[in-house]
């Protein structure tokens, strides 16, 4: 193991690890102050990274598009998009309950792979779209490439967590905790707790779309396989709620620590004896249920709790 | 008309009936317990792998082993629940079925490891159809899941309606905060949700494996349906489950035949697809499912 | 008269600050005691927290002489006690008499159909209405169910959190009569009321709560005619 | 839980120092072992161990061992990638073997390897794109790209006199791939497509999709998918229900699961097109031998030539290269895998290392094919004809 080698495989966990921030402040902002139950984040984060792709990708006779743009427009034509998809999606089913909320986006979240997947005018199906951009790509080359990529990440991470952190005080902010504890008393002083609801959901759908956007310029290739749907939004609750669901910082710190956790275990995976080779990636699989286990019991209040007195009711009368 | 039976209608029913069985427990573990069981698919896989074991010991027809399946898909969901979901039942959900969804990945890697990731297959061959009136081809595994879902509805509804435990399941769906002041015993109903559940998947996972094949992503290809059926039919209405899971299985097999001219009406590739737009248009009009299940 | 529940300080709360604070009170058998008190006073919360549903902080709940503070909810029933909460007090998806009959699951009277047979008697009304699903009953119907499953285990003392909240007057006097024939067949009855006078007139004893304390107590014509309470509670002077 | 976690890494880290002692080297493969295609992982793994343990019982690499170090892809181009800088950065390996499905070998590729400067060798990734890719020569696979086998497939429909067919494909990068290119060929041929249905894995039921298909009278319905999934389950539902009698399959479905799986007697006018090596070649039937013997059968199963050929390429690679050199990794693949030279094929390391060691040129023609790459590091390659006989196949034909 040389330092060099350590070195960017820090970088990459940083990458990923800075793309998972932003879908962990993205459901921070739906969850952990709308109180919104989104399961359908990959659907989100798929929707934003073919925008991004689709924009900035060259023209190709097999898709539509090929639009050349640079990739800063592109991530915000995937914000944008997958926005608006959200702000769609919230329209529809906002109203519905919380559990009832999360099916429904589960679902919207597959029918977004199948057409993904089947829209091959669209999408290029199954065989993807190649050629996707890096921003800056003039800069460096080779490896040195993905700390400028890292640089560019971990820019945006920080310029959307300044937002979430303006938006978690503004009055705005205190009117959505308001809902999220309360969503009655929150009613009746007034607010129009439907047309919150459904500003969260757009707002944090935006930001999943931009990480989404930013994977598609960090694979330079993007497929349906880009992600398991499931397992991508399992992973980001699985952060969130480890980080600290209501409080920013915690969400970026959960996603990495996550992440790392989720990155480092194939590390130890290999290294078990010779006959157990071909099954070190299901002991894996299994360490990291397990693991999430014991996270759950043991830290269920998160890394970094919500620091914010929570605007308590009484639950009496 | 006979094109449209054989091909569109029974596997309809058949695929439906493993959903309805699957969803059966989906829908009594979120009625009672309160939230959605990410691994109850791959709980039906551990059924499947449990008869597939017995028959490398006993080879007879892999249906007198179902027991076996059943029992084994019992115990690890008692496991399970007493391990990892009890300790976070006084939690918001979202805990649960964030363990939940964590519960699915041990199986599912538990089952790779002890016992392989290939496909397996209960039995070489095709299966001759019934052919019936020179019309009718029925693929005699259709029949004996339909008419065992059939027979299993009749079943639960006896138990579910005239038992006391039955009865107290209901209670406890319906209004588990009035269960525990009526005095039930709450984790006696628990534990007999997981056992109803986890023998139910198991079946299901029996007839989905000899359909096809085992394999270890079987349960867990199958979940996103049954949640659609289980929602369809009312969320703590296990007969309403049974209903939403023929509805889906159907739903999924007519979509794609020719109503209007040749072609078929929805591109087969969309199937999944309109499960979903099913369940959410339920959702949106009629929140407490078909059957007036409980709203959340 | 002998006291059948003795609360002694009670200090109890929901995990956050206690609720209702140094509450004392006896009731005695076979009486109806009624708890008044204006909004969040912790009426409520004196009847859980007996029921062992709040967090106890401090404190005693005797029923019999034996301390119940720390039994469960479950056992409770077992010992002769039973509730009916404010709302959601019947299992709307299961029939009238499926919900009776769910009330003798945790503690089984001697001859279950005899019970029935004495619930039907006080309650007329539920016999046609057996097979229908609760949740389709008018409030009153369904408060009639909820006291019948409650009264099913052949309880000693029957907890009642405001029986007649949102019931039209009609009814609210029906349900205030039938409280009396259910004292009659030997049940000791607390509860929380909001129809203060109404509530008094059939009382034995009254206990006043204000900010989770004891404010007054004394018998239902004592309370009736005390002019603290009538101003406060009875809307003025008794007319 | 913090001592344990240091307890639990150092025990790992001393067993990895035990393990790998100085003068082993590490050979990265990576594959989509969990994930969406996990059930046809093990016998591929097993050719890939094959292949590390053939090396190692002959001599083994370099001055040591090889040693086969696994990464994970999970069937996506996140776990893909993330995979792969493990395999780069921190096993440090000097050469890939893999991955399997074309989204995550390109994604692995894109993001990992070609900045990373490491060769990467698939042996199963079809998707044209892999053609195009700007590489600086680091991409390479041993199985010819999806237009080949489509176009080939066609022909040899075409050459039994079947006039009108209907084609199924499974809609991912492999199906989607053969399955167009099939349609275009066939039809530019003459042949006549009545209908056609792309179709979603993992479905249990497919009768629909057959039900549509059955219209017009095709004579044989072309499956472009795996055995092991969508196609095993079409081949066996329109058999049941008397849909088709005549089955025409791909690599995917030329698999002994699919003959046990609905019996040989309704496969007996099927063939199948599946990547093979030219003429009589006895590389396979020496592969399939030792292969069975070691792991009790299953060399019959898809891409299992492939992947034992690719893990023994990339160890006569580095042994060319005599070091763990990155950089020289691209020439010496080129080397060792084409003519001219001195033929060695599956199992016989002894005799290459030897020709290494005296600077001989060696030319590796494996169970697979010759393997000769082009400029794109792509190889033609050669498409068989296979039909069922008994519980197995047989070759019949090659088609160029």
């Amino acid at each position: 193991m040389e330092l060099t080698g350590l070195f960017f495989y820090l970088v990459s966990i940083l990458i990923a690890g800075g793309i998972y921030s932003l879908l962990c402040l993205g459901l921070n902002i739906q969850w952990g102050m709308g109180g919104v139950f989104n399961a359908g984040i990959a659907g989100f984060f798929a929707t934003g990274a073919y925008a991004s792709a689709i924009l900035t990708t060259s023209t190709s006779a097999k898709h539509i598009g090929g639009f050349d743009l640079p990739v800063l427009a592109g991530l915000l034509g995937a914000g944008i998009i997958s926005g608006c998809v959200g702000w769609a999606v919230a329209k529809i089913c906002i109203r519905l309950k919380s559990d009832y909320l999360a099916m429904a986006s589960i679902g919207i979240a597959e029918i977004l792979r199948l057409v993904i997947v089947n829209e091959s005018w669209l999408t290029n199906g199954s065989l993807g779209l190649s050629g996707v951009p890096r921003p800056f790509a003039g800069l460096a080359s080779g490896r040195t490439a993905d700390i400028v990529f890292l640089v560019f990440i971990w820019v945006i991470v920080i310029a959307v967590f300044f937002f979430s952190q303006r938006l978690y005080d503004s009055p705005w902010g205190r009117s959505l905790r308001a809902i999220r504890d309360n969503e009655q008393s929150a009613s009746a002083a007034g607010k129009d707790v439907e047309k919150f609801r459904i500003q969260t959901f757009a707002i944090g759908c935006a930001i999943m779309g931009i990480a989404g956007g930013l994977s598609a310029h960090y694979f330079r290739f993007l497929s349906p396989s880009a992600t398991d749907p499931l397992l991508v939004t399992f992973l980001v609750w699985v952060m969130l709620i480890a980080g600290g669901s209501g409080n920013n910082r915690g969400a970026i710190v959960g996603a990495l620590s996550i992440w790392f956790l989720w990155s480092v275990t194939e590390i130890f995976t290999n290294r078990l004896p010779p006959e157990w080779i071909t099954r070190s990636s299901f002991v894996r699989m299994l360490l990291v249920g397990l693991l999430l286990q014991y996270v759950l019991q043991r830290f269920r209040a998160g890394i970094i709790p919500e620091k914010a007195p929570k605007l308590r009711y009484s639950e009496e009368e | 008309m006979i094109e449209f039976i054989n091909f569109y209608l029974v596997p309809g029913f058949a695929i439906g009936s493993v959903y309805a069985l699957g969803a059966v427990g989906i829908s009594m573990i979120f009625g009672i317990l309160r939230f959605a069981h990410f691994a109850h698919g791959d709980l039906m896989t551990v059924g499947v792998y449990g008869v597939f074991a017995a028959t490398v010991v006993f080879p007879v027809n892999p249906f007198l082993l179902v027991p076996v399946g059943m029992a084994l898909a019992i115990f690890a969901a008692l496991f399970v629940d007493k391990v990892f979901y009890q300790p976070l039942r006084k939690l918001p959900t979202i805990y649960t079925v964030i363990s939940s969804f964590g519960v699915a990945l041990i199986f599912r890697s538990l089952i790779q490891i002890i016992g392989g990731s290939e496909n397996r297959v209960f039995g070489s061959g095709i299966r001759p159809p019934l052919i019936l009136f020179d019309t009718f081809r029925l693929s005699s595994l259709h029949v004996q899941a339909v008419t065992t879902t059939a027979v299993i509805a009749v079943v639960l509804h006896i138990f579910l309606s005239k038992s006391m435990t039955g009865r107290s399941m209901r209670a406890v769906a319906d209004d588990p905060e009035l269960a525990q002041i009526s005095g039930l015993d709450t984790e006696k109903v628990v534990r007999w949700t997981w056992i109803i559940g986890a023998a139910l998947a198991a079946i299901a996972g029996v007839f989905a494996g000899l359909d096809t094949s085992a394999h270890p992503n079987l349960g867990w290809n199958l979940l996103l349906p049954m949640f659609a059926a289980a929602i369809l039919g009312g969320i703590g209405k296990p007969m309403g489950a049974m209903a939403g899971g023929f509805i889906i299985g159907l739903a999924e097999e007519l979509s794609s035949y020719h109503w209007i001219g040749e072609s078929a009406l929805i591109s087969p590739s969309y199937k999944t697809a309109v499960a979903f737009v099913i369940m959410i248009a339920l959702l949106i009009f009629k929140p407490q499912g078909l059957f007036k299940g409980r709203l959340l | 008269m002998s006291v059948l529940l003795e609360v002694k300080d009670l200090t109890a709360g929901y995990g956050g600050p206690a609720v209702i604070e140094g509450i004392s009170f006896d009731v005695f058998t076979n009486e109806i005691a009624v708890i008044l008190g204006p909004n969040g006073a912790g009426k409520s919360t004196v009847i859980k927290t007996i029921f062992s549903l709040t967090n106890v902080l401090g404190g005693s709940v005797q029923l019999d002489g034996k301390t119940i503070t720390d039994q469960k909810t479950s056992k409770l029933v077992t010992m002769g006690v039973s509730a009916v909460p404010q709302s959601h007090n019947v299992f709307p998806n299961l029939t009238v008499d499926e919900n009776l009959d769910i009330g003798t699951y945790a503690a089984p009277p001697v001859d279950k159909m005899a019970t029935r047979e004495i619930i039907l008697g006080l309650f007329p009304d539920l016999r046609d209405k057996l097979k229908q699903p609760s949740g389709e009953l008018s409030g009153g119907q369904r408060q009639m169910v909820a006291i019948g499953r409650a009264l099913m285990c052949e309880p000693t003392l029957l907890l009642l959190d405001e029986p007649t909240a949102g019931l039209s007057p009609a009814y609210l006097e029906r349900i205030f009569d039938l409280l009396l024939d259910v004292r009659k067949t030997g049940v000791t009855i607390l509860m929380v009321e909001q129809n203060a006078r109404q509530a008094l007139q059939i009382a034995d004893h009254g206990h006043v709560f204000v900010n989770g304390k004891n404010f007054i107590s004394g018998t239902g014509q004592e309370l009736l005619a005390d002019e603290n309470v009538r101003n406060s509670f009875l809307g003025g002077a008794a007319s | 839980m913090r001592k344990l976690t240091t307890m639990i890494a150092t025990a790992a880290l001393l067993a990895s120092t035990a393990l790998v002692s100085a003068a082993d080297t590490k050979v990265g493969i990576l594959m989509d072992i969990t994930g969406p295609i996990a059930n046809f992982i093990p016998p591929i793994q097993n050719a890939a161990n094959l292949a590390v343990k053939q090396v190692n019982a002959q001599g083994g690499l370099l001055d040591g061992s090889a040693i086969a170090v696994y990464g994970d892809t999970t069937g996506t181009s996140q776990g893909a990638v993330d995979a792969a800088q493990k395999l780069v950065n921190i096993e440090n390996v000097p050469f890939v073997m893999g991955a399997l499905m074309s989204g995550t070998t390109i994604a692995a590729a894109e993001a990992v390897f070609i900045p990373a400067g490491v060769v990467q060798l698939s042996p199963t990734a079809t998707s044209p794109a892999m053609t195009d890719l700007k590489d600086n020569d680091l991409v390479y696979r041993i199985v010819p790209s999806d237009n080949y086998q489509g176009e080939i497939l066609a022909k040899m429909v075409l050459a039994e006199g079947i006039k009108k067919v209907a084609v199924t494909f499974v809609n991912n990068d492999y199906g989607v791939g053969i399955g167009n290119t099939f349609i275009d060929a066939y039809k530019a041929a003459g042949g006549e497509v009545v209908a056609q249905a792309k179709h979603e894995e993992k479905k249990d039921s497919y009768r629909s999709e057959l039900a549509s298909l059955t219209k017009g009278g095709a004579e044989a319905l072309v499956v472009v998918a795996y055995a092991g999934d969508s196609g095993g389950k079409i081949v066996k539902q329109a058999a049941e229900g008397g849909l088709f009698s005549r089955f025409i399959g791909t690599d995917g479905l030329r698999d002994d699961l699919l003959i046990k799986n609905v019996g040989a007697e309704i496969l007996k006018t099927s063939f199948f097109s599946s990547p093979t090596s030219p003429g009589d070649n006895p590389a396979q039937g020496i592969l399939h031998k030792a292969f069975n013997a070691e792991y009790g059968g299953g060399a019959d199963k898809a891409f299992v030539d492939q992947t034992y050929d690719a893990t023994f390429l990339t160890m006569l690679a580095i042994e060319k290269v005599g070091s763990a050199d990155r950089s020289k990794m691209a020439i010496a693949l080129r080397d060792v895998a084409t003519a001219p030279g001195i033929k060695v094929g599956p199992g016989e390391w002894k005799k290459a290392k030897a020709l290494l060691s005296e600077g001989k040129d060696i030319d590796y023609d494996g169970a697979g094919g010759a393997y000769e790459f082009d400029a794109n590091g792509d190889v033609s390659g050669f498409i068989g004809k296979f039909v069922v006989d008994g519980d197995s196949y047989k070759q019949t034909e090659i088609v160029e």
